[in-house]
């Protein structure tokens, strides 16, 4: 029943669960957008629709000792990674059984136990702290990938140009996912860089690099397999350019001015999940009964998940200085 | 009579459009102001202030750039120095770092390292402050900070009339003047004069008189500042509430007349407390006016914490009524 | 016998030599310690501390950066994170401002924004200071500037014994560290101990005893105030001089100690005067002694002006001698 | 005896012209080591030894309405500007009668006279600036060029990134001049690019480059007067590698542990004068009288320079705080 017999990552049950896990970001995000409208979770939510392909495609490659480094714009990685949803959910919240105590919220989501460096709310803030994860690496003779992934809109930033040209010289393992989905905010790509082509960039440093369908999870597993693979062994950097779309605003204050209806529906038909099902039931690799029962699962999970928030603690208003400082009742991450 | 009805005609509007209103006013008043920064077109502002503005004036006056806060910074620069009038806007303060090395290095030394031959004239247009459950990157309150800066004028507009009209003020300026404006004040709403216009940017304003202490701060928390002297009124305290409008430089001739007065004082600022613009000030008063004091000056600043998520600890970490209330009290010898 | 030698056995060395041996100690005992900057390595060091360092441990150790600093800073936050202890050397304070963004926004916070999960173990050293006419752009002393933001630690080694023992304490600590070294500091030369090694970093120092005025001051300053203190002796007015070695955080116990005795203050800092340092330790001491004090806390920091070129000008911009023995002379009532 | 016949600018008057400008420089500040050695100059004196063909060529061609944006090491920049010597010299010494007032050094020549705006001593801080003065041309609707002059270290900041994004970008009339001297301070171009062809970074930003000889001052005046007729063309960025050698020290600090005396012996024989003055010899374009005759020509402005700077006089020390605000008794400069 397999694509591709021998190849395990192409077996029908690793489809189902790439399946699965766009689904569960999917999902969870339609759930947090709910909650949002109810104030449950306030500040800035950025939204993954449409975008879930690139997380799955890329996190599912990674080994457990391999490290993560995102962006605001991270549920569905720290999902994917194996942050427990409950903990996601409750740092939505801001409860303190959250990935982050509650303390960084929607756009701070951290996890040492599976490697999650974070949620860097500063566009391009996250390209040489990974470069320096990476260095890390390379000092201590280890085969840790670091995945760094960040929008197009990142691209023209100082950081990316100074981080692209220290991982080169200094041949570090860093893959460098870059999110393109056309816009950052109201600004379009072509609006932000003389050169539209990012991959190109990569070339600029002496890069290794790809560019593929975003929007397709198994082009992007492959691709991701091949430039992990690539950064393993060579231990150097590698740039993967995704190219997708954010069918939803950017936030949730955004009234999306700058783009016409149009646009975003013509981009729906190659939306990740419908398309990724769609080749999945033609090719009758999947039931319809064991679609909703992924879903009724992915469902129950999200609601345990809020309870398990709503239920959680405020963390007291008295240790509101804590944790600027390491301190002693706590262990700390390494 | 005319007179009259023009003084008292007013409008219900925002403190975000009235921002706008001045940046409009402005863009048809002098053809060499532009207003150039991220999403200021296309998007209509991350907080809406510029929204229409694109329409009405063409992407060449209303510019998208890049996500490139230093280079953008310092193409601002450049271009004032050679006779444009720009309006950068840095998104927020917390993304100003980025920009930090062209403020400083650049447009605030230019005028001293030339030997006067060259200005800067440019305003640099920034949100500021906490309140929104943005957490530990985006809700720095750093107006203060940028204060420390010879070379830049920093103004802090609270009211509605400064908002409308500190901008034109500005950007008469030969030299680099930095806007804050508080996310939190954006939705605020209140009249304005129809034919509000330029305001002074040299002199701090006493926004409640009183007898019985002095309350000095800016911004944001001048509205949490007013609410504490009203509370405090019901207790026969008469606090004096002083609006600095301009950290840089400072009115110390205000400060130190209400001061000498009523020979107690408390500042409020939404800083972190040490280094706090609240501690220069605090400073200027002990050399200034050290012997009309009767009690030690007190501050309300932010905790010493990157400001966390949740809203009790956000709220918890920033300045807040009863502080100030109970602050006043302590300088009152009511405590 | 042998211990009391050991004690006396000092070799004469110079503040670079010192902050050397710190290095090249470190390196030494922990492998996780590297040392990352723009020229550390083939130049030796922009004022040659690390002369001789590469060769001794190698181009991965001592690691020579293009010119990126928000880039190199960032990745040593990275390193730091994944278990290596970097030491970066950002040049100059003057370049650090195009790094503030990495170390306000990432070293700073992340602490608190993982809920305690990831640390940032790592220090970051930086030459600092005027006094070499090196003009606007190259002569910022924003040391006191970074003591505002939380989550940081900001050291100022003045002696010989702090040059050579702050380094490796700042390598033990969970969190981010800064080192400012003041420029005109590493040609000082005179005795340290053969055995000198790891200090503390809790507390300020007093380097003179005195019960009649407390001289704050810290770094490249301490040197001009102990001077101070001794033309003030001739005149009969015994100082005491606080160095405070750590300016965040603040030891307020050392300073309140001293300042409750002397009942008078000056505190000497190369920052601008606006938001100085000073005017923090100003606060701090009105917040917690203002009872005992005889007269206004005094002051004496950089003029409000980017450091001019020529000798004289830029003198008169810094504290100096005279200056410093002025205010304390106002504090005393003899002005 | 023009080399091309018709090209006024090849005649046998502008080639000496062209050498005299490269010797001024050369000249001008040998003296300026000896008076640093006297203590008369201080801080921090970058020379310029060996690339004088560069700002010779460039700047020669440019109009009396361009602009010039340079670094810490801008004398020779300054003086083919036309900063009038005495002036530069003055502000090296720090007098008031200096080009800056004496406020900005060796490192902050600035002349508004000339449109010289300066001399930036954070490394890649001007290219920002420049792209604004050209943004500026471009929104009042001139001809004007803007040139940045910067060093190849410059090239791994952030800002050059931004910048050169920018410029491409909105269409901005300025010319980036890339001093490639191999060297930033002691760190060697291996060691700070991962990609050492430092014109091809302008392809990445899709601004036309060319990289020339930068020893050979007939070929940067060559190339660029292309450039900058390209530039006054098209209104868009343009970029220029001139391939040069610092055969002095970075500053008057640098005990130059970093390269082999034999490195800067090799290159010496490149040298721009001593090649340029030797081809005209060969060629009969330069007789030794002529040439001797110049050299005290030279010399003698050269002492009128020290004489003015010696006699200049100190800013009174009351007027420490001014020039950081525009105040009333001085005119600004626009
Ligand atoms: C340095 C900085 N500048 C501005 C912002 C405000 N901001 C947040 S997200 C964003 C757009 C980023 O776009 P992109 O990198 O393409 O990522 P996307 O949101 O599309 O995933 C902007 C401008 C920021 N967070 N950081
Ligand atoms: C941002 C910044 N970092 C570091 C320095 C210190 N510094 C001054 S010149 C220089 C080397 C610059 O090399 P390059 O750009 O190649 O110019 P060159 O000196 O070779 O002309 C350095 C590191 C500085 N001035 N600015
Ligand atoms: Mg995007
Ligand atoms: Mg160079």
């Amino acid at each position: 029943m397999t694509l591709t017999a021998g190849k395990p990552h192409l077996s029908r049950e690793h489809m189902l669960d790439l399946l699965r896990q766009m689904i569960r970001i999917r999902r969870f995000e339609n759930k947090c957008a709910e909650l949002y409208t109810q104030e449950k979770i306030r500040g800035f939510l950025h939204l993954y629709d449409g975008e879930e392909a690139v997380a799955v495609g890329v996190i599912t490659v990674l080994e457990k000792r391999d490290r993560v480094v995102a962006t605001y714009r991270e549920h569905g990685h720290a999902l994917v990674r194996g942050v427990p949803m409950k903990a996601v959910m409750a740092e939505m919240y801001g409860k303190q059984e959250g990935c982050s105590r509650g303390r960084g919220g929607s756009m701070h989501l951290f996890n040492a136990a599976t490697n999650f460096y974070g949620g860097n709310a500063i566009v391009g803030g996250g390209l040489p702290v990974a470069t320096g994860l990476a260095l890390a690496s390379r000092m201590q003779g280890d085969d840790i990938v670091t995945a760094c992934f960040f929008g197009e809109g990142a691209v023209a930033e100082g950081e990316f140009h100074e981080s692209l040209n220290l991982a080169a010289l200094w041949q570090l393992p860093v893959l460098f996912v870059c999110e393109n989905n056309s816009y950052a905010m109201g600004t379009a790509l072509a609006l932000s860089e003389s050169e539209t082509d990012i991959q190109h960039k990569a070339a600029c440093y002496r890069v290794a690099s790809e560019a593929v369908d975003g929007m397709d999870v198994v082009a992007v597993e492959a691709a991701a397999r091949r430039a992990i693979q690539a950064v393993r062994d060579s231990r150097k950097p590698y740039f993967l350019e995704c190219r997708t779309y954010r069918l939803r605003p950017h936030s949730m204050f955004d009234p999306q001015l700058y783009r016409d209806k149009a646009e975003v529906e013509s981009w729906r038909p190659r939306e990740p999940i419908a398309r990724f099902q769609g080749w999945l039931e033609t090719n009758r690799m999947i039931h319809p009964d064991e679609l909703s029962r992924m879903v009724s699962e992915i469902d129950a999970e999200i609601a345990e998940a809020v309870n398990f928030a709503e239920t959680a603690s405020w963390e007291p208003v008295e240790q509101l200085c804590r944790f600027v400082h390491a301190d002693s009742t706590v262990p700390t991450g390494q | 009579m005319q007179q009259a009805a023009a003084r008292t005609d007013t409008v219900e509007t925002t403190y975000r459009e009235a921002v706008r209103a001045a940046l409009r006013d402005a863009l048809g008043r002098d053809n060499r102001v532009f207003l150039m920064g991220e999403d200021v077109g296309r998007y209509g502002g991350c907080y809406a202030v510029s929204h229409g503005l694109l329409a009405e004036f063409g992407p060449e006056r209303i510019r998208d750039t890049p996500l490139s806060e230093s280079g953008f910074t310092g193409a601002g620069i450049g271009a004032a120095m050679a006779g444009m009038r720009p309006i950068v806007e840095l998104m927020t303060v917390n993304f100003s770092l980025l920009a930090l090395d062209q403020i400083l290095n650049n447009a605030a030394t230019i005028r001293h390292m030339s030997g006067n031959q060259f200005g800067v004239p440019l305003v640099i247009r920034m949100a500021t402050g906490a309140g929104r459950q943005l957490a530990a990157q985006h809700s720095h309150s750093l107006e203060g900070w940028y204060a420390h800066i010879p070379g830049i004028k920093v103004l802090t507009p609270a009211t509605l009339e400064d908002a409308r009209g500190m901008l034109w003020t500005a950007l008469q300026e030969p030299d680099p003047v930095l806007i804050f404006e508080n996310v939190m004040l954006y939705n605020m709403s209140g009249n304005l004069a129809c034919d509000a216009g330029a305001v002074d940017i040299d002199k701090a304003a006493v926004r409640r008189k009183g007898r019985d202490i002095s309350l000095i701060t800016y911004g944001g928390s001048l509205w949490k500042t007013l609410e504490a002297a009203s509370v405090l009124a019901t207790e026969g305290i008469e606090a004096e509430v002083i609006d600095l409008r301009s950290l840089r430089p400072l009115d110390d001739a205000t400060i130190m007349t209400s001061v000498t007065r009523t020979r107690r004082a408390v500042i409020v600022d939404e800083g972190w407390r040490s280094g706090s613009l609240a501690a220069e000030i605090g400073m200027r008063i002990v050399e200034q006016a050290f012997w009309s004091l009767d009690a030690p000056i007190g501050r309300v600043c932010s905790e010493e914490v990157p400001i966390p998520y949740p809203r009790h600890l956000e709220m918890a970490a920033l300045p807040q009524l009863p502080k100030i209330v109970a602050a006043a009290k302590t300088a009152l010898g009511q405590a």
